[in-house]
């Protein structure tokens, strides 16, 4: 079921969803520039089903294979640019292997094919007011398009971008434009510490409550949100990763030991179950 | 007009093309529309209810992976009251899979699970016999009757026996199934692999052995469809590294009458959609009214076959 | 400086890197310095003079080959006169192989090729045995035993029983080989396969079936020297898939003390050169001062192991 | 012992022998340019055992990976120049699989491992005076140089080159350049039938009669010229293709039946014992 795409113009609102929900999508490429020194961000265009994508949710890239690699299983991209406007998804990828070596070579005009959307995304108690976003590198892209999901539902966003040093703080423009409050923390300048990191989100808490909380790209942040949510006793939620076969569920290759409520740790599939989970339900990675 | 239908017993597939067992879930109803396959065949399920192998699950090669999954199973009540209902409508034969630590119980499963909508029942014989010190079933021809005959006891659902590629002579065990009354054969599960990630000499996966899957075996199992065609009479289900269209036609020409695509479903959910396509061109280039003819098919090379065949380097 | 020599028994190697038998002949000296490999194992020969199999003798995949040769062997009389003369300058030990029909025909020829020259023969057993329907000795651990110990019998020179992966246990044989007095265990000789021609509906080889070499078997050879190491205290030395430095160190780590070479030295004549210098720097990346002690350094992923291995999918 | 070439220019003559008699040479790539609708001529910088080479040898090339092909052994190629004035070899190929199709991708600059020279080329037997060259297609690219070997031992040469069409048949300025009477034969002329070479042959052995017959590319052209040479009882040489492995002699892949002295058929390694076979042993292919 190889969709194609129509032209962007002709779908300027949010479709109909597909025949399938799903759909395993030939998307034009519109850019693939660096963002930075590791990153790239990804824009194509995409089909009624692939656009109907929610913050947290994810695709199945094809990575095109290259004269040194050949991926052979597709590689999970969070969607980090949902612009049902223009009819496009986007991605921000970090290129670290073989597969995301191969994405970075696609250029305007070639085919990326997409399986998506996938898994269960962000899901914003109702009533959410102050929405907290704990982030650290790729954590980014999958947190990103969650602001613009809060911003619609009335909620105001505080987010902590963690970074080694601030030329890899990614989308800071991109998520001021879109309403939310930023704040940097890095390596660099030393304020990306455990313990400073929690003064500043207690600090935060104190001066406006949160009411949910959301992170995604590090595992010490994670236990930290997740630790203070608890003390806070407001909702949460994880992003989380796992080496993937299918990206649909079928392989149980993407399980993640999770605490069921009766205690017991039971596996979930992150492509299925997750990716976003709750952040009681989730232990380390 | 071709006419791609084959039969598997008494089974009628309206064409030679179904998934592997473990390779399609529910999910997969979302993105491809499962009644133009031959056939829908289930994860593997066990009597109990197993959470599986240490992640991580999965590693990658050319053109192969390896995964470590363990069959996971929520049990044979799940299968009937959840998992069948998905897939009722699609007018396709279900055929569920099987598996458990002892003769009985693959026979108190089978019996179990013989709903009206199970149209055969595949025997996955790959896992280990506790009675055996945790030797696979499929390893040994005996236990791999056993394992049919126990079936066939307690069910007439048609039993699918799906053999292991991990043994010697693959026609030995061929016919010890055949022999019990097994009403086709799968051939076969996957190769057992491993990888080692030498900079942290680690085994890459958690289980650290796992089933070796994807295109690069198929001249593996190609080899061994062949050698079981010569060896049984009833039909042979062939199953490893099959990707598209050329791959399964190779599989019917070596002697098997239908095909099992698995970890492509993963990584291109219409692979078995463009293969029935791609299938149906071929026959009618080559005059072919009937896939079943292509069953066996394969001319051999040279007048007279060396009769020493397995010296082969 | 690290110590690259490893221990074989009683032979002993500059460094843990030779080629596979049938992988290399004469003309690979006019290209590289066996001087510096860690010693040259020989093609197969047996006592009678064969031509071989008919041609096409090869065929291509993605990272794999399927070679059926069959043997051409010009006999015993040819490698004392004028195969070993030729390697005899290197300073580096020559291993022979032998195979025959029968296990009266391996002793034999291990007694008559018993020269100065030669450091160790290696029992090719993935040949047919006449006396048991043609089936490779090396798929019964009762008549590799067999082998093994007529060669034994007949020559003090070391045995290293190079295994066949075309069997269900491969540590069931390894026990056997190494009860019976094998030296060292080369794990191992070629996986069957099998290609077919679509469109011409013919076998791509002329003898139908042939071994799959090439990096792609490498998850299942590595697989079975893990589970040999486990099973025998001999050495064992790695053999299936080994293009580069990190192949051979994944060998290691899984439980070999020594790695042969196969298909990559038709493609890379520098390959086994190029590895020992890979090796070396590996070893001084994670401060390992003697190769040896990577052999079987590889720690489990978890704290313990699943005790269902094989139930892997 | 991958042997880096050195510049051409400092190595104007033949140069001794390298320490190994063949070597795995990167060779920088001079041109690759298309000849025609099929063939391309590659042009590289070869180091000093590479240019050792004799006509009817051959080369074991690496053939470059694209996005879609991964060829995984080496392609044997005859040589078709032995430029040891410019320290440079030539290949004149047919881009037919994924092999060639890897090598029509070399741009110059690109590196192009090979390994050579490999095999037993021609020999002509001393005092030879008239060489007949029988050729078809890519058997073109193998006997070339055999004029220039031919010209160099005092002798002339006469050539029939066989092509589908004009268009198709190559290297004749090259071949006229070098001494050679060209005569082609066309099957859209219609005079490439066996019966009308016959007789082309016998009218010229006629004229003026050969002592040294060789041919290459065509199953039954080679028949013809065995024949025509036992009638004439001249010496007679075929450059024959086989399926490779190795192209060194190792792997016993590319045997040819070929009749022994006994009159029996054995095998014989068309790399090692070949390319180049007396007329009588080859049988056909
Ligand atoms: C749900 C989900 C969403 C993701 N979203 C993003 C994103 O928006 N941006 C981004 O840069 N990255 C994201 N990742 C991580 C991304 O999938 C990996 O970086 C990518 O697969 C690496 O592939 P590679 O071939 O380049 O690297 P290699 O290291 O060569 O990959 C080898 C194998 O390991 C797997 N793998 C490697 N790293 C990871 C990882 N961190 N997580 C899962 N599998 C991995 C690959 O999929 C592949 O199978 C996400 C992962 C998941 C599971
Ligand atoms: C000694 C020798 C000299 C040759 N010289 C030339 C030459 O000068 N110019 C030229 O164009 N061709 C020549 N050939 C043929 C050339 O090697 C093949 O055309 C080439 O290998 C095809 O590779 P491919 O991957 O493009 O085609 P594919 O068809 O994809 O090749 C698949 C496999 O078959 C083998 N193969 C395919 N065709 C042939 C063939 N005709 N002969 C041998 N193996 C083949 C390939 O090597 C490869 O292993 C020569 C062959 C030999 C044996
Ligand atoms: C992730 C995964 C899960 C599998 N689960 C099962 C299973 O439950 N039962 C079974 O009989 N085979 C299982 N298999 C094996 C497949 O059915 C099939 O035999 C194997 O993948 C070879 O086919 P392929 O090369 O086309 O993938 C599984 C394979 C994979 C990759
Ligand atoms: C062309 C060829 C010939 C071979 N001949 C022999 C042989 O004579 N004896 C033997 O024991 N193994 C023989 N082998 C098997 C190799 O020694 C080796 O076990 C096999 O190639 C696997 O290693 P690789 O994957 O590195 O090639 C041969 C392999 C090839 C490819
Ligand atoms: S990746 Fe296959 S089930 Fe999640
Ligand atoms: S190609 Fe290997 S011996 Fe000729």
């Amino acid at each position: 079921m190889t969709a194609t795409c129509p032209a962007p113009s002709t779908a300027p609102d949010p479709a109909p969803a597909a025949a399938f929900p799903i759909a395993d999508t030939a998307c034009r490429v519109v850019s693939n520039e660096p963002v930075n020194a590791e990153y790239r961000l990804l824009l194509a265009e995409a089909g009624p089903a692939a656009l109907t994508a929610e913050a947290g949710q994810f695709f199945q890239l094809k990575c095109p294979p290259t004269t040194l690699d050949r991926p052979f299983l597709r590689r999970p991209m969070s969607v980090y640019r949902i612009d049902r406007q223009n009819g496009q998804i986007g991605f921000l990828y970090k290129v670290t292997g073989k597969g995301t070596r191969g994405l970075s070579t696609l250029v305007p005009g070639d085919t990326l094919e997409a399986i998506g959307p996938l898994g269960l995304g962000f899901t914003l108690p109702a009533g959410t007011r102050h929405v907290l976003l704990v982030a650290r590198g790729v954590g980014l892209a999958t947190l990103t398009p969650l602001v613009q999901m809060a911003r619609a539902a009335g909620a105001e966003v505080t987010a902590i971008l963690s970074a080694r040093n601030p030329a890899m703080v990614m989308s800071r423009d991109e998520l001021a434009a879109q309403g939310a409050r930023v704040i940097e923390v890095t390596d660099t300048a030393g304020d990306s510490d455990m313990a400073q990191v929690e003064a500043l989100l207690r600090r935060l808490h104190a001066e406006q409550p949160f009411d949910f909380a959301a992170t995604c790209g590090s595992n010490r942040l994670l236990q930290l949100t997740k630790a203070l949510s608890a003390e806070w006793q407001i909702a949460g939620q994880a992003a989380m990763e796992a080496f993937m076969g299918c990206g649909m569920g079928m392989c149980y290759a993407c399980v993640l030991p999770v605490t069921a409520p009766s205690g017991e740790t039971i596996f979930k599939r992150v492509c299925r179950e997750g990716p976003v989970f709750s952040i009681e339900e989730v232990q380390s990675w | 007009m071709v006419d791609l239908s084959v039969q598997i017993g008494s089974v009628t597939l309206r064409n030679p093309v179904m998934p592997a067992s473990g390779t399609i879930a529910e999910g997969f109803a979302e993105i491809v529309d499962l009644g133009r396959l031959g056939a829908i065949v289930l994860k593997t399920i066990t009597p109990d209810i197993r959470q599986g192998t240490q992640p991580p699950r999965v590693a990658e090669f050319t053109d192969a992976t390896l995964f470590s999954i363990g069959i996971p199973s929520k049990g044979p009540d799940y299968l009937l009251e959840s998992t069948l209902p998905v897939y009722a409508g699609f007018g396709v034969p279900v055929v569920a899979s099987v598996s458990a630590d002892s003769v009985e119980d693959f026979g108190t499963l089978a019996a179990y699970i013989s709903a009206p909508g199970v149209a055969a029942i595949e025997a996955n014989v790959s896992c280990p016999n506790l009675r055996a010190h945790g030797q696979a079933f499929g390893m040994d021809p005996e236990a791999t009757a056993e394992v049919i005959r126990a079936m066939k006891a307690r069910t007439d659902t048609p039993i699918w026996a799906k053999l292991t590629p991990n043994v010697g002579d693959i026609a030995q065990i061929a016919r010890a199934a055949e022999a019990a009354g097994a009403d086709a054969l799968v051939v076969s599960n996957a190769l057992l692999g491993m990888a080692v990630d030498a900079e942290n000499m680690r085994p890459r996966l958690g289980n650290v052995i796992g089933g070796l899957t994807g295109n690069a075996v198929k001249p593996v199992i190609l080899r061994m469809v062949h050698q079981v065609a010569q060896a049984v009479s009833i039909p042979i289900i062939g199953c490893g590294g099959i990707a598209n269209g050329e791959d399964a036609v190779e599989y019917l020409l070596a002697g098997a009458t239908a095909v099992q695509f698995g970890t492509v479903n993963f990584i291109e959910p219409a692979a078995m959609e463009d293969a029935i396509a791609w299938i149906e061109a071929y026959c009618r280039r080559h005059g072919v009214t009937e896939v079943r003819a292509l069953t066996g098919a394969m001319s051999p090379r040279h007048d007279q076959k060396s009769p020493l065949q397995s010296a082969v380097l």
